[in-house]
């Protein structure tokens, strides 16, 4: 699409960054100017590629690419199968709005760390800048592999961030977190080789070739290739690795740990992205490629989901240490998240992605709060300090704001989401607008709940830090490093750009919308295209006389749409005349009909 | 007699060389330029091998019964002398200066003796080719160090090496009394008289598999010949000697112990496996390997958990590494000869050991980088995890190299290991269509793979993370070797290249894996209208002299 | 239509415009004269909603004269006025994946709506809200005239107030409703949490707002049980359904109901079984609605946060918690009256629960001392009136109940606040009395309000309690009637309790206060406004008729109820269809009502007032007497304690139990996980003892079971 | 055959039971004489004499490893005083 491999100078920019950075040694000033050049330049580069984006938003519909670069990156067509493995970037509805979030927290977060990082100033911020490439990576990666050595990649710069320069047992949380993140993509791993070997068998404009290609992946599924006990495994091995990343209810443990060793950056950056990569990757990889799978799992993942949610927003109400209590309130946010995802409709589609944009922006401020905080007074404990609305108004502000836009009050960016993940999950079980999805009114009840039990344990955290009398751990603030009593000018400029960005997407989310729902269409067509075949299959069974009725069905179904298919069903019981007939939906029909 | 020469070409160079480098040794003032005359010599191999293949490109010469060259051979030698020079160099500083003429003799004959095992067409020259491998190295040990672990590593090593090379000639004579003729291939057509065959392939092949396979003294040989070779390789039931082995010796030998054994082995593993054809699918020796290349992972892995002295660290991953290589091998090369290494076993298998052989190597020049205050006035080289500790704040270019390596060990992405977990892991995938039987078992076989990846990822770690974290403990000097710092330099390189630019490695590594497959060419032979002039004046030669 | 959209926009934007600039502003230049700007943004959105009004009634009195024949079919001027006017998009909802394209209907927009209704709220609203702006810049100067701390943040939050209440009442859709049901639960929360030192104030804000955010839980099931249903949550379009469903087998023609219905559902829809759909859930969706409105208007079982919310600074408690906020609940159930008109369980619930908490708040009312406390109750108990009146079916009654009710609460509210900040801040009325000398004015503009409060005849609260009363007799349950009787007596009797202990008998003064001074002008002047309109609001809604009627002239049904008629006339017309028989609000012969409701106010009066201004001793012995039933009462039935004890405290401990399990129960397993490889390594490594004969035995060992197994082949 | 599979039995047997390492070197070259005596026989099987020849060859390495083995032993003893193959316990684990 675009003649400048745009996308390619993204990536590399950061990447450059970092090795300059650590290749010389400046002092630690100039480093820091530096670091955050780089990060203003690859913010830079991406708003044209917006730029480019923005023009060619037409021909995103049904999943299209924009700004694609494919190079080959190792490629032996010796014997019958060549090797092709890709290098293939590309960017749609999906990933363009999360690589906004995430060029836009990351310079944020590192100008942040300005003040928090006193050591090792060099390999702090090359770190930072490889994380930061790293991410950027897995999102517009186009090719299995790519994204999975992103994937994979992003875990090396936060161990050593957490393990550096993180709070008192650092090494465990960041042991820990390495080695269930690691053991978790392990399989992944194997579902990816499994996957790319599968690939191989798919017939592309002639030639098979063993490559780890989405496209081609995605045609995988059109040409029946998986059968459903082995995407029902794909679908294991790949969740395994994707629900430890996204802390789903049982594999949540790291979590918390890993958020209160991590340094402020590092925790902003591992609640608003990494843990989008999880989500990212369900949604990218799961549910599209393993439809059937999905579809058979949608209540077990909605159950997870749900307990998640709830036991999330519970645990987070008896913390004592703030950033703790926030870290479970991702777990619960993310239990959304989830729910949106697995309720097979639009509404829940779009829910779940904004959500995770809107999470990221919430939850990397209220991160960036807690380091200020814990920055002037060395504490994270409630009950060490109280009453702080007196002494930082503005501070405050900026507190009780984003704990709103968190909780979901209706004008921020949080409710907009939400409300769409839960009605989403509401409808998901009716069946006449297109095809109903696994979860019903059954999960959105409970999860409802997760809304109640948010503003309990928000606002108990909010109660407990802001009002109440004065309560400062001993020596009051330490004002090192041009730390004044309230919020400094450098600050306040680092948290207004998101709460803008909250207030946007709160107030007038349409054009983020519009650019996701293309490309959330094609997912969700193949969702219901597998829907239809299992629909048939059950209605199949009450045949008697299968050929008579064939050759009726296939007149039928090249004249119904969709929708009547449901007064079909509806009335085949009523009507006499109508005998229970079945529109029989042949793989190639479903072509047709995308 | 001149095609024999030409084939043996860079070998007779290394003889000439090691020989010449003995000489050195003798005088004072030239024994210093022992390494310099050592790496000339390597060298010269190097470019002999280069041009024995071009002028073969690709396809199989028989000068003598019991010698061949083909793609494989090219591709073993070329690693081998790469890998040779790196050792020599790395070598400069360890032996004493009056012993370094025969310190350096016996490095260039163990590197002959790996290139002989790749040519070797005939039981006995393997079997000398093996022997020529490890014998020079009980003594390398004895010499690399002056303490008491040396001579008692050394020691060890020999009894046990010795034990395991009558176990690997025993499994050869029984496989000889099963076929009757020691050569493996023959490029001839004509049995020389009823009843014999020229070699095991075309007896193998005579009969029908099954009943081949299940000849009872061709397994007894096999599993013999299987558990010698294992011990090179260091897997499960012949482990035990590896970690006072390595622990004894000195870095630099140790990393050369870690490579030049375990591809000897690998090699005469593949010679034997191609013998049967890879029909091994529905004979026992299938789970024979099976169960082999499982305990060596998980076994390996597991007591590398419990160490704390880096050396017997690395000594136990280098033992779970043979369990992915035999993994691989087991894959076999895949029916349809696949084109890329993801499809073809021993194609992977070839395509990891070169870029493991750079990572060990890395790994232990590290070590013996850094220095520690020894028990007598010499410093020695860094053992235990704490002389590691904080090595990353002074000396930040060496810890980034063991950081390369270490990952490339764990198979993380950015590193060659990555690609060759990646081709292992695939091609044994792939196998599961050739070999349905076998389809369960090699899938839970790719997933104790995969988690035990995971658990290596754990102690890899800890490497790491004491270099990075730990407060520098003050004691840990570096050494000025110069070669040293060029090998480990090279190491860290050829593991970051294994990753971007793989494509050269993986072309030969498919040549030359695809030469493996088609051994059992009894039948096809070279006809006089073959298109070079060379290999056809071989042939005749070949069948002329019989 | 155009002008009116406009108008529309500019009623919220003006007091949200007023908080920003105080908001940016305010902190640093105009310390304490910020004020201005939200009395100016109050001012100007009050003109604008008076022009609406005017609008509004010249549209309605246009078709009218246009369609005097017909019975007040609306013509094409009010019909306008149901429409929604769409803002702009907001987000999307549903998009039928088939299509791939998103069609319009799958938008929700930001809509608004202006109709009788609306103005009538509109008014209310924002003319307390402006008397309560100006009292407050008075209010919120300590002793010595300057600004307390924290001024410019009061009055940025009162605009953020305006705005969202004038969000919830110009709401075109549900969706915009929740926006404003939130958005006025968050400013609550601000300003009951403005005095933040005082540990209570943030423990009272942080319950408001969790009560609220538990009525807004049940409410948005409502709202995702509609869209479920109707797959639209514009109000109109919702309402019109829910009509067309129930007035179906009544015989109308329903082309237009079908039409609408493949119009919103979608050409397929069946209507037969969307009909049987809508019915059974129909009662569901009331319920869950009236769950949010019981949430916002502190009704029965989540009325806890309306007493506490007293900690808040007075002014906050006459705007939000006497006009505005609570009366949010009574606006929603009139505003979908035609949802709960259509099922009988829901309003039979709505009138029991209004009812019960009349009842059951002016008991507690009587008992109490903090004066904003017995204010507060009486608000509780006010409102359950109009439930009650909502309940059973006098839809228009009850509004008009809540507009006479706003100007007199406020004008107690406003005076009990000059009361307050005349004793410094002491507000328990057993430490002062005789207050009359002291502040005449207050006492004067008190005194008419807990009058009208009491329901003394001629005053505007007498009118419209008595409506509801009336209907209450008139609905298929009477005894909801009594209680109505029963309650406004004991109003009138703990209203002048209060008054007789507050402001007659002996001149007593709580310590350190010398004398007690009354506010300043900007304090006294919204208090008499106030006080003149308790008494002449009530006149709206009753038209003068020479002969009969009460007292001669009144007659109940004035120009209030035709002004709201179009509003609830789909909701008359099914309950008409269900039998009840209580169509209009009140009709001829109603006068004996009125004089019996009259005469049980003003013996309420005199009894209290004698009691309390003679003989204070007699209630302290009947106090003592009824012993446990007192106590009983005065702590409030102890609800307060029993919810502690029934939700919050178990869900803490659940959540302690999560974070147990989290910490060891996983973390174990983890932990377990992790070491298997060192277990496996400690087994084996006995085997390394260091002997080379133990290695070669091992070695043997090995290969020789290798062999083994391979000959007698396992595999 | 069964005589070659009993010598080089006898010879593992010796290498596993005797702790002294000359008596382990000694049982190590009496397996090498097994395996020569099995290759004889394997040869009359097929009555090619390239049985045999591997039989020079093995005796040749045989001579090879006896050499390198004293030395070593020889070092083995200087260094510890005792030919006790136990006492070389130092690493382990």
């Amino acid at each position: 699409m675009s003649s400048m491999p745009l996308l390619s100078i993204l990536l590399a920019t950061p990447v450059f960054g970092a090795i300059v950075i650590f290749a010389t040694n400046w002092d630690p000033a100039t480093i820091r100017r530096f670091a955050l050049g780089m990060s203003v330049v690859t913010l830079a580069v991406a708003v044209c590629a917006l730029a480019v984006f923005m023009q060619h938003t037409g021909d995103l519909s049904s999943g299209g690419q924009l700004l694609t670069e494919s190079h080959s990156w190792v490629s032996s067509d010796g014997a019958a199968i060549p090797l092709r493995l890709g290098y293939k970037l590309g960017l749609d509805g999906i990933s363009m709005p999360l690589m906004l979030m995430t060029l836009l927290l990351t310079p944020l977060a590192i100008w942040a760390s300005f003040t928090s990082i006193q050591s090792r100033h060099r390999e702090y911020y090359a770190l930072m800048l490889l994380l930061f490439g790293a991410m950027l990576g897995v999102f517009c990666a186009r090719d299995l592999l790519l994204f999975y050595v992103c994937f994979e990649f992003t875990l090396i710069p936060l161990y050593f961030l957490i393990g550096i320069w993180g709070g008192s047992e650092r090494q465990k949380a960041a042991n820990m977190f390495f080695l269930y993140t690691l053991a978790g993509s392990m399989l992944t791993f194997a579902g990816v080789l499994y996957l790319g070997w599968k690939a191989s068998s798919v017939v592309h404009d002639g030639a098979r070739a063993f490559t780890f290609d989405f496209d081609i992946i995605y045609m995988l599924h059109a040409q029946g290739g998986l059968s459903a006990t082995e995407q029902w495994w794909l679908f294991v091995a790949f969740f395994a690795g994707f629900a430890i990343k996204v802390p789903l209810f049982p594999f949540h443990t790291w979590l918390p740990l890993a958020h209160v060793e991590a340094p402020t950056a590092g925790s902003v950056i591992l609640a608003a992205v990494l843990l989008k990569l999880g989500t990212y990757g369900f949604l990218r990889v799961s549910m599209p490629v393993f439809p059937n799978a999905a579809i058979e799992l949608g209540p077990v993942m909605g159950v997870l989901a749900v307990v998640g949610v709830v036991y999330g927003a519970l645990a987070a109400w008896v913390q004592t240490d703030v950033k703790r209590l926030v870290a479970y309130s991702s777990v619960s946010h993310l239990g959304f998240c989830l729910l949106g995802m697995f309720c097979m409709k639009m509404a829940g589609l779009t829910g779940s992605v904004l959500y995770m944009v809107n999470h990221g922006l919430s939850t990397g401020a209220l991160f960036l709060i807690v380091g200020m905080i814990y920055e002037r007074y060395h504490t994270r404990e409630m009950d060490q300090i109280g009453g702080l609305a007196r002494k930082m108004p503005i501070m405050a502000f900026f507190l009780v704001f984003f704990t709103m836009s968190s909780i979901g009050l209706p004008g921020l960016n949080g409710f907009v989401s939400e409300f769409l993940v839960l009605i989403g999950t509401f409808i998901s079980g009716r069946t006449d607008s297109g095809m109903a999805g696994p979860l019903g009114v059954g999960y959105a009840i409970p999860a409802a709940t997760g809304i109640l039990l948010g503003a309990i344990y928000m606002l108990y955290m909010v109660r407990r830090v802001l009002f109440g009398p004065v309560k400062e751990p001993g020596h009051g603030y330490d004002s090192s490093g041009g730390l004044t009593q309230d919020l400094t000018r450098r600050e306040v400029s680092i948290l207004a750009p998101i709460a803008l960005a909250c207030i946007f997407l709160g107030v007038y989310p349409k054009p983020v919308i519009d650019w996701m729902e293309p490309s959330l269409s094609p997912v969700l067509e193949r969702v219901a295209n597998v829907h239809m075949e299992d629909w048939h299959r059950a209605t199949a069974g009450v045949e008697s006389d299968d050929a008579a009725y064939s050759a009726l069905a296939v007149t039928l179904a090249d004249s119904a749409d969709r929708s009547t298919l449901d007064i079909v069903r509806r009335d085949g019981e009523a009507a006499p005349l109508a005998a229970p007939i079945a529109i029989h939906m042949k793989p190639d029909d479903s072509e047709a009909l995308r | 007699m001149s095609a024999i020469v030409e084939l043996l070409l860079p070998e007779i160079l290394l003889c000439v060389g090691a020989i010449g480098v003995l000489f050195l040794g003798l005088s004072k003032e030239f024994s210093s330029r022992a390494v310099v005359w050592s790496v000339l010599f390597l060298a010269g191999a190097m470019f002999a091998t280069y041009k024995l293949a071009i002028a073969a490109n690709g396809d199989e010469v028989f000068a003598v019964a019991s010698l061949h060259t083909g793609p494989l051979t090219h591709y073993v030698r070329m690693i081998a002398f790469a890998i040779g020079i790196l050792v020599v160099l790395a070598c400069k500083h360890v032996p004493e200066a009056e012993e370094r003429g025969e310190f350096f003799s016996l490095i260039l004959f163990s590197f002959v003796g790996l290139s002989l095992t790749a040519i070797a067409n005939d039981l006995v020259l393997l079997f000398l080719a093996l022997e020529l491998v490890s014998v020079p190295t009980y003594i390398l040990i004895g010499l690399s160090r002056r303490d008491i672990r040396a001579q008692e590593a050394a020691g060890k090593y020999f009894f046990l090496g010795a034990f395991a090379a009558a176990l690997t000639l025993y499994g050869f004579s029984f496989i000889y009394g099963a076929a009757g003729t020691m050569t493996i291939f023959s490029a001839g057509t004509v049995p020389f008289q009823q009843g014999a065959y020229h070699s095991i392939a075309e007896w193998f092949a005579a009969g029908n598999v099954y009943d081949r396979m299940h000849d009872p003294l061709l397994i007894v040989g096999f599993m013999l010949s299987l558990g010698g070779l294992a011990f090179k390789l260091a897997a499960v039931p012949l482990h035990y000697y590896v970690a006072d082995v390595y622990q004894g010796a000195a870095s630099p030998i140790t990393g050369m112990l870690g490579f030049v054994p375990k591809f000897a082995g690998l090699i005469a593993i593949m010679h034997l496996l191609s013998i049967v054809q890879w029909q091994i699918a529905d004979s026992s020796v299938y789970w024979g390997i099976w169960i082999i290349a499982a305990a060596t992972m998980t076994i390996g892995n597991s007591l590398a958990f419990m160490q704390y002295n880096v050396k017997r660290m690395l000594a136990y991953s280098s033992v779970a590494h043979s369990g992915y290589l035999l993994m691989a091998l087991l894959a076999g090369p895949g029916a349809s000869g696949a084109g890329s290494p993801l499809r073809n076993g021993v194609a992977a298998m070839l395509f990891y050991i070169a870029i493991y052989g750079a990572m060990n190597l890395g790994a232990f020049l590290v070590l013996s980088w850094f220095r520690k205050p020894g028990t007598d006035d010499s410093d020695e080289s860094a053992e235990m995890l704490e002389d590691l500790a904080g090595a990353a704040r002074r000396h930040p270019w060496a810890s980034l190299a063991l950081a390369v390596c270490i990952l490339g060990l764990m198979g993380f992405p950015l590193t060659g290991g990555f690609l060759g977990k990646l081709y292992i892991f695939s091609s044994v995938l792939s196998a599961t269509a050739d070999m349905q039987a076998h389809q369960t078992s090699l899938i839970v076989l790719v997933v104790i793979g995969a988690i035990n990846a995971a658990v290596g990822a754990a102690y890899y770690l800890r490497i790491i993370a004491s270099c990075y974290w730990r407060e520098p403990s003050g004691k840990v000097t570096t050494s000025t070797c110069m070669g040293l710092r060029v090998a480990l330099a090279v190491c860290a390189i050829v593991v970051v290249l294994g990753f971007a630019w793989p494509g050269q490695l993986i072309r030969h590594s498919v040549t030359a894996a695809k030469e493996g497959i088609d051994y059992p060419r009894v039948m096809r032979f070279h006809t006089a209208d073959s298109h070079s002039s060379h290999p056809a004046e071989s042939v005749d030669l070949a069948r002329g002299r019989r | 239509m155009e002008n009116l959209k406009t108008l529309a926009i500019l009623i919220p934007i003006l007091p949200l415009l007023g908080m920003l600039l105080v908001g940016a502003v305010g902190l640093r230049f105009l310390k304490d004269k910020s004020h201005w700007l939200v009395i100016t943004g109050v001012g100007g959105s009050l003109v604008l909603a008076c022009l609406i009004l005017g609008d509004v009634v010249s549209r309605v009195s246009r078709d009218e004269a246009a369609s005097h024949v017909a019975n007040a079919e609306s013509a094409v001027g009010s019909a306008a006025l149901s429409k929604s006017i769409p803002i702009y998009d907001w987000f999307v909802v549903e998009a039928d994946p088939a299509h791939g394209a998103m069609q319009s209907a799958g938008w929700l927009q930001m809509t608004f709506r202006v109709d009788q209704l609306t103005c009538v709220m509109l008014m209310t609203v924002l003319a307390v809200s402006f008397m309560v702006v100006l009292y407050s810049k008075g209010y919120m100067r300590d002793h010595h005239g300057h600004a307390e701390r924290g001024y410019e943040r009061f009055f940025a939050f009162l605009g953020l107030f305006v705005f969202s209440m004038c969000m919830l009442v110009l709401a075109g859709n549900f969706l915009v409703l929740y926006l404003g049901w939130e958005l006025v639960g968050l400013s609550s929360y601000l300003l009951i949490g403005h005095y933040y030192q005082k540990p209570e104030a943030a423990l009272a804000a942080r319950k408001a707002f969790i009560v609220n955010r538990i009525g807004d839980f049940g409410f948005a099931l409502g709202i995702w049980l509609i869209y479920l249903t109707f797959r639209t949550l514009d109000h109109q379009t919702v309402f019109d359904l829910v009509a067309g469903v129930f007035n179906y087998d009544a015989g109308h023609n329903h082309q237009a109901f079908e039409s609408l219905v493949h119009t919103t559902l979608g050409a397929q829809a069946s209507v037969m079984d969307f009909k049987v759909l809508v019915e059974s859930r129909i009662t569901w969706i009331a319920l869950l609605l009236f769950c949010g409105a019981m949430g916002k208007s502190a009704q029965f079982p989540l009325h806890v946060w309306l007493p506490d919310a007293m900690e808040g600074p007075t002014p906050v408690s006459a705007l939000i918690h006497a006009a505005t906020m609570v009366t949010a609940g009574v606006y929603l159930v009139a505003r979908c009256s035609v949802i709960f008109a259509s099922s009988e369980i829901a309003m039979w619930f709505v009138a029991a629960i209004g009812a019960a908490t009349a009842f059951f708040a002016a008991t507690i009312a009587m008992t109490q001392f903090d004066m904003k406390r017995i204010l507060a109750y009486s608000t509780l108990s006010q409102l359950g009136y109009m439930f009650m009146g909502l309940g059973v079916g006098a839809f228009d009654s009850s509004v008009f109940h809540l507009y006479t009710h706003a100007f007199f609460k406020a004008c107690l509210f406003l005076g009990a606040g000059s009361v307050m900040h005349a004793m410094g801040g002491v507000i328990d009325i057993r430490r002062f009395s005789g207050l009359r000398k002291q502040m005449p004015v207050t006492h004067l503009t008190f005194l008419i309000a807990s009058l009208a409060l009491a329901g003394f005849p001629l005053l505007s609260a007498f009118w419209s309690k008595d409506e509801i009363i009336h209907a209450a007799f008139q609905s298929n349950v009477p005894m909801f009637g009594w209680i109505g009787l029963v309650t406004a007596l004991l109003t009138a009797f703990y209203t002048f309790r209060m008054v007789a202990m507050a402001f007659w008998g002996p001149l007593r003064l709580p310590q350190g206060v010398e004398h007690a001074h009354e506010g300043g002008i900007w304090m006294n002047g919204p208090l008499v406004f106030l006080s003149i309109g308790a008494v002449l609001a009530g006149y709206v809604g009753v038209h003068f008729v020479s002969g009969g009627g009460f007292l001669g002239v009144f007659q109940p049904d004035g120009v209030f109820h035709e002004f709201l008629a179009p509003v609830i006339a789909s909701a008359k017309g099914i309950l008409a269809g269900h039998g009840a028989e209580h169509a209009g609000a009140a009709h001829a012969g109603g006068h004996g009502l009125m004089y019996a409701s009259s005469g049980i106010a003003i013996l309420g009066i005199l009894s209290a007032s004698y009691l309390y201004l003679k003989r204070p001793t007699i209630p302290w012995a009947i106090a003592a007497a009824s012993g446990s039933l007192y106590r009983l009462v005065y702590n409030k039935y102890y609800v307060d304690e029993i919810y502690d004890a029934v939700f919050v405290q178990p869900l803490r401990r659940m959540g302690r139990l999560c974070f147990a399990i989290d910490r060891n129960f996983i973390n174990a397993i983890l932990y377990v996980l992790g070491n298997i490889p060192r277990a496996i390594g400690f087994g084996v490594r006995s085997g390394q003892q260091g002997a080379m004969q133990g290695y070669a035995l091992g070695m043997v060992i090995g290969l020789v079971a290798l062999i083994w197994i391979v000959l007698n082949g396992i595999g | 055959m069964l005589v070659g599979a009993l010598i080089f039995g006898l010879g593992v047997i010796g290498f596993l039971a005797r702790r002294n390492m000359i008596v382990m070197f000694l049982s190590t070259e009496i397996m090498f004489q097994g395996v020569l005596v099995n290759l004889v026989a394997m040869g009359l099987l097929h009555g090619n004499i390239q049985g045999q020849a591997m039989g020079l060859f093995v005796l040749v390495i045989a001579a090879v490893e006896a050499g390198l083995g004293l030395a070593i032993v020889v070092m083995m003893y200087r260094r510890r005083g005792t030919l006790d193959a136990e006492s070389w316990r130092t690493m382990r684990g």
